[in-house]
């Protein structure tokens, strides 16, 4: 902060712009994540002999990667003001694309790339309904979640293909040899950090922000709104493919089932992360500590055999507690602040 | 995943964690499983983990799995939501030392050691389609309101439905569709309703699962067609005796879970104890079900479908106790 | 979440002589449209039962979407109503069953009341403490659904423990019209009046369109707010007695990802998600056309496989279609 | 004169840090104009927002009628008979003309408790016909322009049972024509007996309005009297606290070669074949009513909605500018007239908003540099004095006319060739106002090309080269500095004269 830009023009005391101010990727609501983070790592590793140990750090980061992945373009979709609710059918669809792209006979790699093209397309498709025909994403993705979802049934039926390529079994199931880190987890945190730095300090993630907050302010100021959201689109398809892909190799199965209802999960974590529904607010680092919240919890709570009930009302009270926890607080000091800058005066 | 190198220890059932997972807790069904379970327990020892997803789903079953092979039980003991897609993390406990047995549903083969099976696809196929056929006098349309498309133990049951239209006595008999409700109140009965309204001249509805069937019974009713259309298929006389009382239902099949329950959990304790190791030929003591002997492909057979009428409903009401 | 408003320009003020049409008549077109479409696909489709059946298959959503409605009008949301229906749905069937002497209307209120007590939960942590609706009813999603499984575990209630009347609520017809469609359309009907007639109504469309500007005029943003989720609680209580009426067998999961059903009913109903747009009218029409969408594919015997595939498709197609006839109209200088 | 309706005394109010207003002693009396002046973020709007129940004070006392109240909130505020207009207009755009003036008072009911809209609707055409504006009562707000919506806001306050209105800069987006409506209606309302509180920083208007005028300098009125007693000068060094330049003389700059030229530009419904031509170093002045189609023309050449026929010729080559990127690459610059919608981001920050018209211009993939940015940010909060914590500060936090301040960097910092400005010194105060008119100076000296868009006349003439008249999307007579004369410009303006070619 300089001091230039506090003396001349504002004689009025300004202590407010003295006190360092959060960076706006780490604020109150990043210090709250990572406190409920910590109780939660410490209340498991007290209760349960087997959370704090190296395996079930691989165990739980294997098993969170097709969800992890899936929350990186869901954070940068959300932050422009859109969401794309058809992402676990595209993660299903790439998939039954690619299992049966290989069952037919195609190499490992080939099919891939034809899996992840699969989910490119249904990006693109997402994106031009929404930017080019100028229908709200909610809707249209809610109905892509059905048409690529159903389009994995008419391809599959009740059929599932669990001949996979064994390079990528062992990329979704194992650790790199002689640690306890997953492969996966190491894709996951190239990936995750690539796209944190370049949404807080990239020139796109600014552009980002901006068509969050006010898509109308950004078209003025030259930003490609279209262009970038129909590209934010595609890159979640394309994300949602390889967490599909990747997802089949860690259960060696291609259902059309595969991640029913994985969207909710997706959206709930990046709104945990602070993430407004509305657009234009919110940080990546808050979503990475909301996923890695949520993936403690389900550990501890499956280690200690706590029902679905249980696991939904902590889920729940976590989640309610955390608003409404903060906003009291906030409550209580405005009020004593009040109180106190009244008397003072009187 | 890496082969276990070579047999766990035998441990005493005394001694062991038993990690037993249902398809989903919230089901009446799994409850009396879970009833049986326990008589094992009373009578043999151990430690009995019945964990399970609320609704099925496959990554529920992962996670429970992982957390037995964590907790380092002897035994997992699995009804599997998906045969293959369970079986990584399956292999991946044996390797870390459980014993993994399936029950119910099987998983893929070389995942497990032992398969508890109630009775077999085919015998509980024929059983659910004679019904259906005797009620319909062998001659008009049915439809099927499944569970989920891909329950292979369903799929299976239908598979050999299918293949008894082949034969000369059912030839007047046709299949017009297969639907599924998902294991869920309002889709099967909107999948009933709409098997129903496509196809005015359906006589008969097989559910081979028991949400289904009491949802097709109330689409029948609801539509005005509860004369004409008969309903059967997989029923729990646990909550739907009255099914069979009220005449809405001819007859249905099923098995006793409680049994299926206690069964696996000797088979499990046996198992893990070394005394069989899932070879064809092998036998073991099962309590108050007798010995039970290992058939080819390590199966457990427990017995035959029962078929449930109203007369005999009432006589089996203990095999459906979900007390504990 | 977005609208295209960032594509139009502003235009031009008018004289007041412009021609003008509903919003909804597009959607009027749409449905008209697919029920064509289907009558000519299926002749089992143009038959009073198949209307019968829409009416009574819209009925729930229709009802639990007017609710959501008024809350998406304020500029907030509701997805906890898939949980509050499963969870009233299951105190209401439990109660009949365990009193079997109960007068209807009696469980009915409960019910009513039980929901409205959840959406007032919900509204009072909205509005009160101004955190954000999506979080907070995320929250109550969970919390209403593992009450729910922890009170029905692995019980499940059938239409054998409840009296021929429960159900009768949902099945009975007046002059052949479903009564469940007669009470979506008194709830609709009364939110209409509400919504476009009184000042409540304008008033609550207001705070969506501009929270700032409602709070600068005086607007008791909160009372609004709270109100919009305490009545789509009691909707969703309503709701959740004829669900279980309707289906027969009521269980920990009932009406489990019914919130996107909802939504998505709402929206293709013209309802802006960032508040401060939408009518009644659009809701109806929305719930309507998804119907239609549905009873005419399973009427046409589709194969399940296709279904799923296909019922989204003609979703985005019928939206596409609303949305491009409204253009038209607009650039032929007719304003919607 | 009699009591006073209201008087404030000793008021006070802050918002975290930020002292906005220190202590503010301010008497209203019936029946007279009382101006408030103030730089930008002297916290004349916090004070209005005090007296509409929008913020409470934080100390001192509001007294009405001698008796001291506590307006909790705008209901209240209306209750004790104020009415306010405010600086940016409160509306509700996805709403009917008609909705937005019943939601603003009692609304008629039926006995049924149920809306009577036809009195509404009766009401909204009477609340117009009052400021003789035409308004589709059933058009949604956010169709309207921002001229319209403030005109609309004005309507609204202009009810029966008000004792005092507070016009907080009414006249930002109004043209010469609406501004002499509203003086008319102000001379009549005083007549009435109304007291009136006005904000602005057009000097003329306040001048000719006001009887008695106060002056609040970092939240505290330094003086209040009555109106002949102050010149526009000492009125400004009082707001100042020192003596300041206010007018710039435009400086005589050697025009270079024509830079960009328009050649039969039409877009249905909004401008029909307009043509000129400007040169390097020329300020050109688009001079008309609101409504006029200057704001159309203005996006047309910046791509935003490209003109359905005619051609741009930019130094001699003819360019299809259809996307505002497009527009960029040539080098051209608009700086709208609505903040608020296009102008800046309100809940980013400084830093944040400044650099953004500049995103375009970077790699994709590459990253930025908060420190350049803040430097950026710095740099011009220093060159055209915007009151502000720091570049950390979020926009919405900022008063109206460092806002607008804010706009103009942003695209100042693109260093475009060619500028279009779109009435860019609304809401700013006299000092600020000059040091942009010096900017623009120095810019055309450098060799920039800038089209000027102002509803203030004044202005226009003082700093443009030249002014084009526009009247309903048809392009009038054109004017060159000689100097020029403002009564014929008007006439043009106004669509009375089509003979006076120069
Ligand atoms: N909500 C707020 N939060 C923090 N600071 C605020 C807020 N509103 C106003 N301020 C600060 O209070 C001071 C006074 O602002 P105010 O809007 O009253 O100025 P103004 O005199 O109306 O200026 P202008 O002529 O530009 O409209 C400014 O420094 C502004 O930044
Ligand atoms: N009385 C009228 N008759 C016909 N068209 C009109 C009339 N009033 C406004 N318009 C149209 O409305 C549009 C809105 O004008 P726009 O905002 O572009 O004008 P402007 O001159 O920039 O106004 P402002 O001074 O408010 O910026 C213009 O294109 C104009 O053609
Ligand atoms: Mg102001
Ligand atoms: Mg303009």
């Amino acid at each position: 902060m300089t001091a230039q830009t506090t003396g001349r023009q504002s004689p009025t005391p300004v202590p407010a712009a003295v006190r360092r101010r959060l960076p706006s990727w780490f604020g109150t609501w990043e210090i709250t994540l990572l406190a409920l983070v910590v109780l939660a790592v410490a209340l498991a590793s007290a209760t349960s002999p087997y959370f704090a140990t190296g395996q079930n750090f691989s165990i739980s980061a294997t098993g969170a990667l097709g969800l992890s992945l899936m929350v990186v373009p869901m954070a940068w979709l959300m932050v422009a003001g859109e969401i794309d609710l058809s992402v676990a059918s595209t993660f299903a669809l790439s998939a039954t694309v690619f299992g049966l792209a290989v069952s037919g006979g195609l190499g490992t790699w080939p099919a891939i790339g034809l899996g992840v093209l699969t989910g490119a397309v249904a990006g693109l498709v997402n994106g031009l309904l929404v930017v080019d025909v100028g229908l709200p994403s909610l809707i249209v993705t809610i109905g892509t979640l059905g048409l690529y979802r159903g389009l994995s049934y008419v391809l599959l039926e009740n059929r599932g293909i669990s001949d996979l390529p064994p390079g990528l079994t062992t990329f979704a199931q194992e650790n790199l040899p002689g640690t306890l880190v997953p492969y996966g987890f190491v894709a996951f945190v190239v990936v995750a950090v690539a796209a944190a730095v370049l949404l807080h300090r990239g020139a796109l993630g600014r552009a980002v922000f901006a068509i969050g907050s006010n898509a109308q302010v950004a078209r003025f100021s030259g930003l490609r709104v279209g262009a970038i959201k129909r590209g934010l689109f595609v890159f979640s398809g394309v994300v949602a493919a390889i967490a599909g892909i990747a997802y089949a190799g860690y259960i060696s199965t291609v259902r059309a089932s595969n991640g029913t209802g994985l969207e909710l999960i997706v959206v709930g974590i990046v709104l945990i992360g602070g993430i407004s529904m509305y657009g234009g607010k919110g940080s990546f680092v808050g979503v990475l500590l909301a996923l890695l919240l949520v993936t403690v919890l389900t550990s501890w709570m499956t280690l200690g055999d706590a029902e679905t009930a249980v696991q939904y009302m902590v889920t729940g009270l976590l989640m309610v507690g955390a608003v409404v926890v903060p906003a009291l607080s906030r409550r209580l000091h405005m009020s004593r602040e009040r109180r106190r800058s009244a008397g003072s005066v009187r | 995943a890496a082969e276990p190198s070579g047999p766990p220890p035998p441990r005493p059932v005394r001694d062991c964690n038993l990690t037993m997972i249902p398809k989903n807790t919230d089901n009446p069904y799994f409850a009396a499983v879970r009833t049986g379970m326990v008589d094992a327990q009373r009578e043999l020892g151990g430690d009995l983990s019945f964990v399970g997803p609320a609704a099925g789903d496959v990554t529920g079953q992962i996670q429970r799995i992982q957390s037995g092979r964590q907790r380092g039980s002897c035994v997992i003991g699995i009804s599997a939501v998906d045969s293959s897609a369970v079986a990584p993390a399956l292999d991946a406990a044996r390797a870390d030392g459980s014993r993994v047995i399936s029950y119910d549903a099987d998983v893929s083969d070389g995942s497990r050691g032992l398969f508890v099976n109630m009775a077999t696809a085919d015998e509980l196929g024929r059983a659910q389609f004679e019904i259906l056929a005797r009620a319909m006098g062998n001659t008009g349309e049915f439809g099927i309101v499944s569970s989920q498309s891909t329950a292979e133990v369903t799929n299976g049951w239908i598979d050999v439905m299918i293949a008894q239209l082949d034969e000369a006595e059912y030839s007047g008999m046709r299949l017009v569709r297969t639907s599924y409700g998902d294991d869920d109140a309002k889709k099967s009965y909107d999948a009933a309703v709409a098997l129903l309204r496509a196809h005015p001249n359906l006589r008969g509805i097989m559910a081979p699962t028991p949400i289904a069937m009491e949802a097709s019974v109330k689409a029948a009713t609801d539509l005005g067609v509860a004369d004409r259309v008969v309903v059967t298929g997989l029923g729990n006389p646990g909550n739907q005796a009255e099914l069979l009382k009220t005449g809405q239902v001819p007859a249905y099949v099923l098995w006793s879970p409680r049994d299926l329950g206690y069964l696996t959990y000797y088979a499990a304790a046996a198992y893990t104890a070394g005394e069989i190791t899932g070879r064809a030929g092998e036998t073991f003591a099962a309590g108050r079900l007798g010995r039970k002997t290992i058939g080819p492909g390590g199966e457990v057979v427990m017995g035959h479908p029962i078929t449930f009428t109203q007369d005999n409903v009432d006589r089996y009401l203990h095999d459906f106790e979900t007390t504990g | 979440m977005s609208t295209s408003d960032t594509r139009t320009a502003p235009a031009p003020a008018l004289p007041e002589s412009r021609r003008r049409i509903h919003r909804e008549a597009g959607l009027g077109v749409v449905l008209v449209v697919l029920v064509a479409l289907f009558a000519t696909l299926t002749p089992r489709f143009a038959t009073g039962d198949t209307f019968a059946q829409i009416g009574t298959d819209l009925s729930i959503v229709l009802i639990v979407a007017v609710g959501q409605a008024l809350v998406l009008f304020t500029r907030n949301i509701d997805v906890s109503v898939g949980s509050t229906v499963g969870l009233t749905a299951y105190l209401a069937a439990s109660l009949t069953a365990a009193v079997p002497g109960l007068p209807l209307v009696l469980t009915v209120l409960v019910a009513c009341l039980l929901g409205a007590a959840l959406g007032a939960v919900n509204g009072a942590l909205v509005a009160t403490l101004k955190v954000p609706s999506i979080m907070v009813t995320l929250g109550t999603l969970y919390i209403f659904r593992g009450i729910n499984s922890a009170l029905a575990g692995s019980s499940q209630i059938t239409a054998q423990n409840l009296p021929d009347s429960y159900s009768a609520i949902a099945t009975g017809t007046v002059l052949g019209i479903p009564l469940m469609f007669l009470y979506a359309l008194a709830v609709a009907g009364l939110a209409h009046l509400v919504i476009r007639h009184t000042f409540t109504g304008r008033a609550m469309l207001a705070v969506g369109s501009d929270p700032a500007s409602a709070e600068r005029t005086g607007i008791a943003s909160k009372r609004l707010v709270f109100g919009a989720y305490t009545v789509t609680g009691l909707l969703c209580g309503l709701a959740g007695v004829l669900w279980g009426a309707r289906y027969g067998t009521v269980d920990s999961s009932v009406a489990t990802g019914f919130e996107l059903v909802v939504l998505a009913a709402v929206v293709v109903g013209g309802v802006r998600i960032t508040g401060g747009v939408g009518t009644v009218g659009g809701v109806v029409l929305g719930a309507a056309i998804l119907s239609v969408i549905s009873t005419g594919l399973a009427l046409a015997d589709v194969s399940p496989f296709w279904l799923q595939a296909i019922q989204g498709l003609v979703i985005i197609l019928a939206i596409t279609f609303d949305l491009v006839l409204r253009r038209r109209l607009e650039s032929r200088g007719v304003s919607t | 004169m009699s009591t006073p309706v209201i008087e404030l005394s000793g008021v006070a109010k802050r918002f975290g840090g930020v002292v906005a207003v220190r202590h503010v002693d301010l008497a209203l009396f019936p029946g007279e104009v009382h101006a408030l002046l103030g730089e930008n973020g002297a916290g004349k709007s916090t004070l209005v927002n005090m007296l509409a129940g929008i913020h409470r004070p934080d100390a001192g006392a509001i007294i009405v009628d001698g008796a001291e109240v506590t307006i909790p909130n705008p209901r209240t505020s209306r209750a004790l008979g104020i009415s306010v207009v405010h600086q940016h207009p409160v509306t509700f755009p996805d709403l009917t003309v008609t909705e937005n003036i019943m939601l603003a008072g009692p609304a008629p009911r039926r006995r049924t408790r149920l809306l009577d809209w036809g009195t509404a609707r009766r009401h909204a055409r009477e609340a117009l016909a009052r400021l003789d504006v035409h308004l589709d009562i059933s058009a949604e707000v956010k169709h309207l322009s921002a001229a319209d919506q403030q005109l609309l806001e004005i309507a609204k306050a202009l009810d029966t049972g008000t004792r005092l209105l507070v016009l907080d800069e009414p006249t930002a987006a109004l043209s010469t024509r609406e501004v002499d409506r509203l003086m008319e209606i102000i001379a009549r309302l005083k007549a009435d007996g109304v007291s009136i509180l006005f904000v602005g920083h057009r000097l003329n208007e306040v001048f000719a309005l006001a009887d008695r005028v106060s002056v609040s300098r970092d939240g505290a009125t330094v003086v209040t009297g009555p109106a002949h007693e102050f010149t526009p000068e000492s009125a400004v060094g009082h707001m100042v606290g020192r003596s300041v330049e206010t007018a710039f003389p435009k400086a005589e700059v050697e025009l270079g070669p024509a830079r960009l030229e328009v050649r039969g530009l039409s877009r249905r419904g909004a401008y029909t074949d307009v043509s000129f031509t400007v040169r390097r170093g020329e300020i050109l002045g688009l001079a008309g009513l609101v409504g006029a189609g200057r704001t159309e023309i203005a996006r047309g050449l910046f791509g935003l909605e490209p003109a359905d026929s005619g051609e741009i010729v930019l130094d001699g080559a003819a360019v299809s500018i259809g996307s505002p990127q497009q527009a960029m690459r040539h080098g051209v610059a608009y700086v709208p007239e609505d903040r608020h919608s296009e102008g800046v981001v309100l809940e980013h920050s400084i830093g944040f908003n400044l650099p953004l018209a500049l995103l375009e211009r970077r790699p994709r993939l590459g990253l930025l540099s908060p420190q350049a940015d803040r430097a950026l940010a710095g740099d011009y909060i220093d060159r055209l004095r915007i009151r502000t914590s720091g570049p950390d500060q979020l926009l919405g936090a900022l008063s109206g006319g460092n806002q607008q301040k804010v706009v103009i960097a942003k695209w100042l910092a693109t260093d475009p060739s060619v500028l279009i400005l779109d009435d860019p010194t609304k809401g700013i105060d006299v000092g600020a106002k000059a040091e942009v008119h010096q900017l623009i100076s120095g810019m055309a000296e450098r060799g920039l090309t800038i089209i000027l868009i102002s509803n203030e006349l004044e202005e226009l003439l003082a700093v443009s080269d030249r002014v084009i008249t526009f009247y309903r999307g048809a392009q009038g007579p054109e004017f060159d500095r000689r100097p020029f004369d403002a009564e014929q410009v008007l006439a043009a303006m106004t669509g009375q004269v089509s003979d006076v070619h120069v």
